[in-house]
């Protein structure tokens, strides 16, 4: 059940990011000057992690999503479901652990 | 031989110990002060032994403490599907769950099961339930002339709906889908498992009219494998897998 | 005594009113949208936030400069509806599960409803009609094609 | 007050009695179903092994074989017209559920597959036969669950939680004599969910109320089975039949009393000692393990008291499954081990499991014909008034019960008094009034408990059950004596006295289930003073009665059922009804 959870919840989250981004995407049809403005927020510290946030909503609600397609449709999967839930974690983990040095290093500048 | 019968597994030679039951009251009538349909905690202490079952530890604070105290049962080996409860945290029949299975050390919390109009302490209106089990239509539906010896069916075919024919509609499942929860729209993992025992039976032929009825809005697509149904059913009845059996049904034509 | 009867031929075809139910087509949608979503996602994630200097490279160039190619504003079109209706999809179950009440029901379909479309036709009109030079902008702020025009 | 309905057949319990006979009355007849528990909660769903019927699917068998091996099983008290009806609509009772959609265990060519079972035997006692139409270890869970499905089919209608504690009747059964005319004119029940009393009003009433095997400590029955429909007809003035035959299944969990099928044994389980000798070869050559029940239960019993018991106290011997393949044990006894698993810590593929006799089967009850007819005397009916199923007597089961033969007679009788109860309701023209103080008696004893919370009433409803049990248990078990029942019987008079000082707890009206265990608890104590009385006028050992001071059967003096009426002062008295022979005289019971 706590995987449905976190389904629902990344699944609201990204949809309500993916809202957003457009909105600020749009502003590109504005001006370059307004786009920059608001886009320049995304690369202050606060925005960095909701940025790296939404990325972990994003591979949680896949990895998860693949786990919930599997179960559907594999009697194996179906039966070993909740050794799937580690393989999300451990997936999830690898992601991030990709992932985060990089973004955190573009971010903060560093090397 | 001998060996075996020597074995401490034996009833009598097991210890007593206190246990500490927290059990979630709803008073329908308002007695003693309180407003009717009050819910409140209250906290009793047993001495029971480690077999003991959690039915049994209900049974000495009803007939040794508080005969107030009410709650459904009846066969006391979980076969009639009637002590469904919520136990720490999870649907269970209370006469097939051990104390020593629970860490008697801490309170058992018992509540009543989840989603379903609470009437009386441990017992809830069971009525909604059972609404969405004849909904399903869970009757073998055949046509033409009945034949005069019995219709005939292959032990494989038999075996393809074993599993959903063990429910003894306890609602353990149906009371611990998250998605039940919420609005109570949805039919249920029950009537879903009651459904399935007909679809996949081969001498049925009325799968078309039920795989509709769960075709429809409060049906198997409300389903989000949440698993807690599985994980609750006392029967060992692999209910996601009927959910899924079902889907795909209706997803390919093919049963 | 009577024979026993034949076994049963197989189980009768679904019926087509049955096929039907946008219930089972919004189960389906989600699964298939979902799988190519993964791939998109991933691709853009990773050309915005990885390669080259992630967060930091994204600016007005760095966009009018994707989008000038018509094969990332068919690419981010694709995301953007697909992401758009799973995700739309994905909030109007969940209204339908949480909504008690037949009236919050409604409202919140509604503005689930209008907003989608809204944002869906917001984007694809970025997308699509977008000038990634502008005339009278500042040209620092151009991607570096403009130059030439 | 009261709630009043108007029905023409009202049905006493949903189990597989209550729903077979449903199913025949609802399609006739207006038919209302009253069950203090929703139906599928009822104890026949506890029953696994299987159900007979002479289908000849496995290998040679016919009605007739089987009738003998009911008759004998029963040690000739059985009422053998009963008894070839039984059989002999066995076939078709098997056949109708299969149609209805019970899910058989299948054999290879897809018929309904059959085992083995105790006491039923090819052509008259040679060898073991296959007779028991089954599915897996819970063939009573399909029966329950498939007439259940036919009555949601047709629409049946339910009262659900509606405990049934009185009995209506136009005319005074005791007082009627030869002449005179007793006719059913209704019921009063309890609601447990509001505590309001309704008054159902019908032209028939059919009993299928099931067992009392809670008189006893160590049972396999059901917290729920309280004797209530026999207790309400002793009330009512009509007799009850053969109670002092309650039979003491086998294999029991030890302590607990759960029930591992028969089919444990029918699939080639074994009996063991502490030595590990395989002791039925001693007390029946021939079919040994699969022996009837009473015999095996005594040799348990024997067994352990000769000191030849295992555990720790000796007091239990052991069912050994250990030399049958585990997949054998999962298809063929699924439930029955994992009971074994759950409740002991015992894993039968490598354990044997500790078994102990537990009081399971009541053949006695409401007297009927075979029709379902209530008797209340030897031979004049109650107008109206029928019952089936365990909780009455047709008699079929004599003084020990054959193995699968309940669960073929709740469909066959069941069945039988659908049909009859709902023709005699289409034939006859007007309902007999109900009076208008029909509530009162139900009303009084309710007033008076709920009167007793916070008063001076000192006794406690589980203590006095309690004491009950054990003493049933102790001296009106496998072995009785003159000695034991007088001890039993003056315990259950003193209870009886006791009761009457009773406190409870509960003053509420919603699910007041301390109510109306008070009220079970008076049924039990009533069938509990029949049983010791029948045990004690019956100075013989037959079937399921044993007693030690005259360990043999007397067919001179006892070769005929008792007859309990409660009269009006209170007392028990005993009468004596023929037994009905047609084909088999009575001959020593070997296997
Ligand atoms: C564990 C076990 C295993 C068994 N295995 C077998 C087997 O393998 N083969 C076989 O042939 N037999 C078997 N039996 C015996 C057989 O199952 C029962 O005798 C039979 O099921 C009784 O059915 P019934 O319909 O008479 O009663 P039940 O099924 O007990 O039903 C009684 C009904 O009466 C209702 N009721 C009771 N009192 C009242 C009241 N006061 N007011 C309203 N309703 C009331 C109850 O709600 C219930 O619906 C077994 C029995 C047990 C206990
Ligand atoms: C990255 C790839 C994605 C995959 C593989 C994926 C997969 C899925 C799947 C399979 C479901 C159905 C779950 C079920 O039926 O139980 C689902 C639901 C959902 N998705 Fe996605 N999804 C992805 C991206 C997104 C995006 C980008 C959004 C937001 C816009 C989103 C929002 C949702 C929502 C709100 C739900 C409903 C959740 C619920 O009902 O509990 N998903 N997703
Ligand atoms: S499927 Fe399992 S949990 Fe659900 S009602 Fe049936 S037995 Fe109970
Ligand atoms: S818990 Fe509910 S969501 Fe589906 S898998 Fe079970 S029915
Ligand atoms: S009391 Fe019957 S299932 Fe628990």
């Amino acid at each position: 059940m706590w995987m449905w959870v976190v389904h629902r919840t990344t699944g609201v989250a990204i949809f309500f990011f993916l809202m957003v981004h457009v909105l600020d995407t749009a502003l590109v049809r504005v001006s370059p000057e307004a786009y920059n403005d608001v886009i320049g927020h995304y690369k202050t510290p606060l925005y960095t992690f909701i940025e790296a946030g939404l990325v972990a909503a994003i591979a949680l609600h896949a990895l998860n999503g693949l786990r919930v397609i599997a179960v559907d449709r594999s009697t194996w999967a179906l039966r070993h479901q909740k050794q799937l839930v580690w393989a999300v974690w451990i997936g999830f983990a690898i992601i991030m652990l990709g992932f985060l040095p990089r973004h955190l290093m573009h971010a903060f500048g560093g090397a | 031989m001998t060996a075996t019968a020597e074995k401490p597994a034996e009833v009598g030679a097991i210890p007593t110990m206190t246990v500490t039951l927290k059990i979630m009251r709803h008073d329908p009538d308002g007695l003693d002060g309180r407003e009717p349909g009050t819910d409140y905690w209250e906290e009793f202490q047993v001495e029971a032994h480690a077999t003991d079952r959690v039915l049994d530890a209900l049974h000495k604070i009803k007939w040794e403490q508080d005969g107030t105290l009410a709650f459904r049962r009846s066969c006391a080996h979980g076969v009639c599907g009637s002590d469904a409860m919520r136990i720490n945290a999870r649907n269970r029949l209370a006469c097939k769950t051990l104390l020593k299975d629970l860490n008697p050390a801490k309170p058992i919390q018992v509540e009543p099961i989840k989603g379903l109009p609470v009437e009386k302490d441990l017992i809830v209106d069971m009525e909604p339930f059972f609404a969405s089990y004849r909904e399903i239509m869970p009757f073998l539906m055949t046509s033409g002339p009945t034949p005069e010896r019995e219709r005939l069916q292959s032990p494989e075919d038999r075996q393809r709906f074993d599993d959903t024919t063990k429910c003894i509609m306890c609602a353990a499942c149906t009371t611990s889908c998250p998605v039940f929860w919420t609005d109570g729209q949805y039919f249920g993992p029950q009537a879903i498992v009651g459904a399935h025992r007909f679809i996949f039976d081969s001498r049925d032929e009325g799968e078309w009219d039920r795989l509709e009825i769960l075709n429809d809005k409060a049906g198997v697509w409300k389903c989000r494998t949440a698993f807690n149904c599985t994980e609750a059913c006392p029967r060992g009845i692999e209910v996601t897998k009927a959910i899924s059996e079902v889907k795909h049904a209706l997803n390919t034509g093919e049963i | 005594m009577a024979p026993a009867p034949e076994l049963k031929a197989p189980k009768k075809g679904i019926s087509h009113s049955t096929l039907g139910r946008t219930q089972r087509w919004s189960w389906i949608f989600q699964r298939v949208s979902g799988v190519a979503l993964i791939l998109l996602i991933t691709i853009h994630l990773t050309v915005n936030l990885i390669m080259g200097d992630g967060i930091n490279q994204i600016d007005f160039a760095f966009v009018a400069g994707k989008l000038a190619n018509p094969f990332w504003q068919w690419f981010d079109f694709v995301m953007l509806v697909l992401a758009m209706v799973h995700g739309s999809n994905g909030m109007r179950m969940i209204i339908d599960d949480y909504a008690r009440t037949k009236w919050m029901h409604a409202t919140l379909q509604w503005a689930l409803r209008i907003a989608t479309v809204v944002i869906i036709v917001l984007g694809t009109l970025v997308l699509f009609t977008f000038d990634p030079c502008p005339a009278g902008a500042d040209a620092s702020l151009l991607p570096s094609f403009c130059e030439g025009i | 007050m009261a709630t009043e309905h108007d029905f023409d057949v009202v049905i006493v319990g949903a189990g597989g009695a209550g729903m077979r006979a449903a199913l025949e009355s609802s399609q006739r007849a207006k038919t209302a179903v009253i069950t203090k528990l929703y139906p599928t909660r009822s104890h026949t769903g506890a029953a696994q092994g299987g159900m007979a019927a002479a289908l000849a699917n496995v290998e040679d068998d016919n009605a007739e074989w089987h009738t003998f091996d009911t008759v004998k099983g029963g040690d000739y008290l059985v009422d053998q017209d009963a008894a070839e009806i039984l059989c002999n609509e066995a076939i078709d009772a098997v056949l109708d559920l299969e149609k209805m959609g019970l899910p058989f265990n299948r054999t290879p060519d897809g018929t309904v597959d059959q085992r083995r079972f105790g006491g039923h035997t090819r052509n008259h006692g040679e060898a073991a036969v296959r007779r028991a139409c089954y599915a897996a270890d819970r063939t009573g869970h399909m029966i329950l669950q498939t007439l259940y499905q036919q009555c949601i089919k047709q629409e049946v209608e339910f009262f659900n939680e509606f405990y049934v504690l009185d009995l209506i009747l136009d005319g005074d059964p005791q007082a009627a004599g030869e002449d005179g005319e007793v006719a059913a004119a209704g019921v009063v029940a309890y609601s447990l969910a509001t505590g309001e009393i309704h008054t159902f009003r019908a032209k028939s009433v059919v009993f299928a109320t099931g067992g009392a095997g809670k008189v006893f400590k160590t049972t396999s029955n059901a917290h729920t089975l309280t004797g209530d429909g026999m207790g309400i007809a002793l009330r009512a003035g009509l007799p009850l039949e053969d109670m002092e035959f309650f039979q003491f299944h086998p294999t029991g969990l030890a302590g607990l009393g759960i029930l591992l099928s028969e089919a444990a044994r029918g699939e080639g389980g074994i009996l063991r000692n502490s030595e590990g000798e395989r002791f039925m070869e001693r007390y029946a050559p021939t079919i040994k393990d699969l022996a009837p029940r009473d015999m095996v239960a005594r040799a348990m019993a024997n067994e352990v008291r000769e000191g030849r018991g295992c555990g720790p106290n000796k007091d239990y011997v052991l069912l050994d499954l250990t030399h049958l393949e585990p997949k054998h044990i999962d298809e063929k006894l699924p439930d029955i081990t994992e009971f074994a698993r759950t409740y002991l810590g015992v894993e039968p593929y490598t354990e044997p499991v500790p078994v102990f006799p537990t009081a399971h089967y009541a053949m006695g009850g409401i007297p009927t014909n075979v029709q379902g007819e209530v008797l209340r005397d030897n031979t004049h009916v109650v107008k109206g008034l029928y019952a089936a199923g365990e909780c009455a007597c047709v008699s079929v089961h004599g003084a020990n019960r054959l193995g699968t033969n309940s669960l073929l007679d709740i469909n066959v009788f069941g069945r039988r008094a659908g049909i009859a109860a709902a023709e005699y309701a289409n034939a006859t023209e007007t309902t007999p009034e109900l009076p208008a103080d029909a509530a009162a008696r139900l009303e009084n004893t309710v007033a008076h408990l709920r009167n007793t919370v916070g008063g001076e009433g000192t006794e406690r409803i589980a203590q006095i059950r309690k004491e009950l049990q054990e003493t049933m248990d102790r001296n009106v078990q496998v072995f009785r004596t003159e000695e034991s029942l007088a001890e039993a019987h003056g315990i259950v008079k003193d209870l009886q006295k006791r009761y009457e000082n009773i406190a409870i707890h509960d003053r509420g009206t919603r699910f007041n289930t301390d109510l109306l265990e008070a009220i079970e608890l008076a049924f039990l104590l009533e069938l509990a003073e029949v049983v010791v009385l029948g045990a004690e006028a019956r100075k013989e050992s037959r079937g399921g009665h044993y007693r030690e001071d005259y360990p043999t059967r007397d067919d001179e003096n006892f070769m005929q059922h008792t007859m309990a009426y409660k009269r009006a002062d209170g007392t028990v008295d005993l009468d004596w009804k023929p037994v009905v022979i047609t084909k088999y005289q009575p001959m020593e019971r070997k296997y």
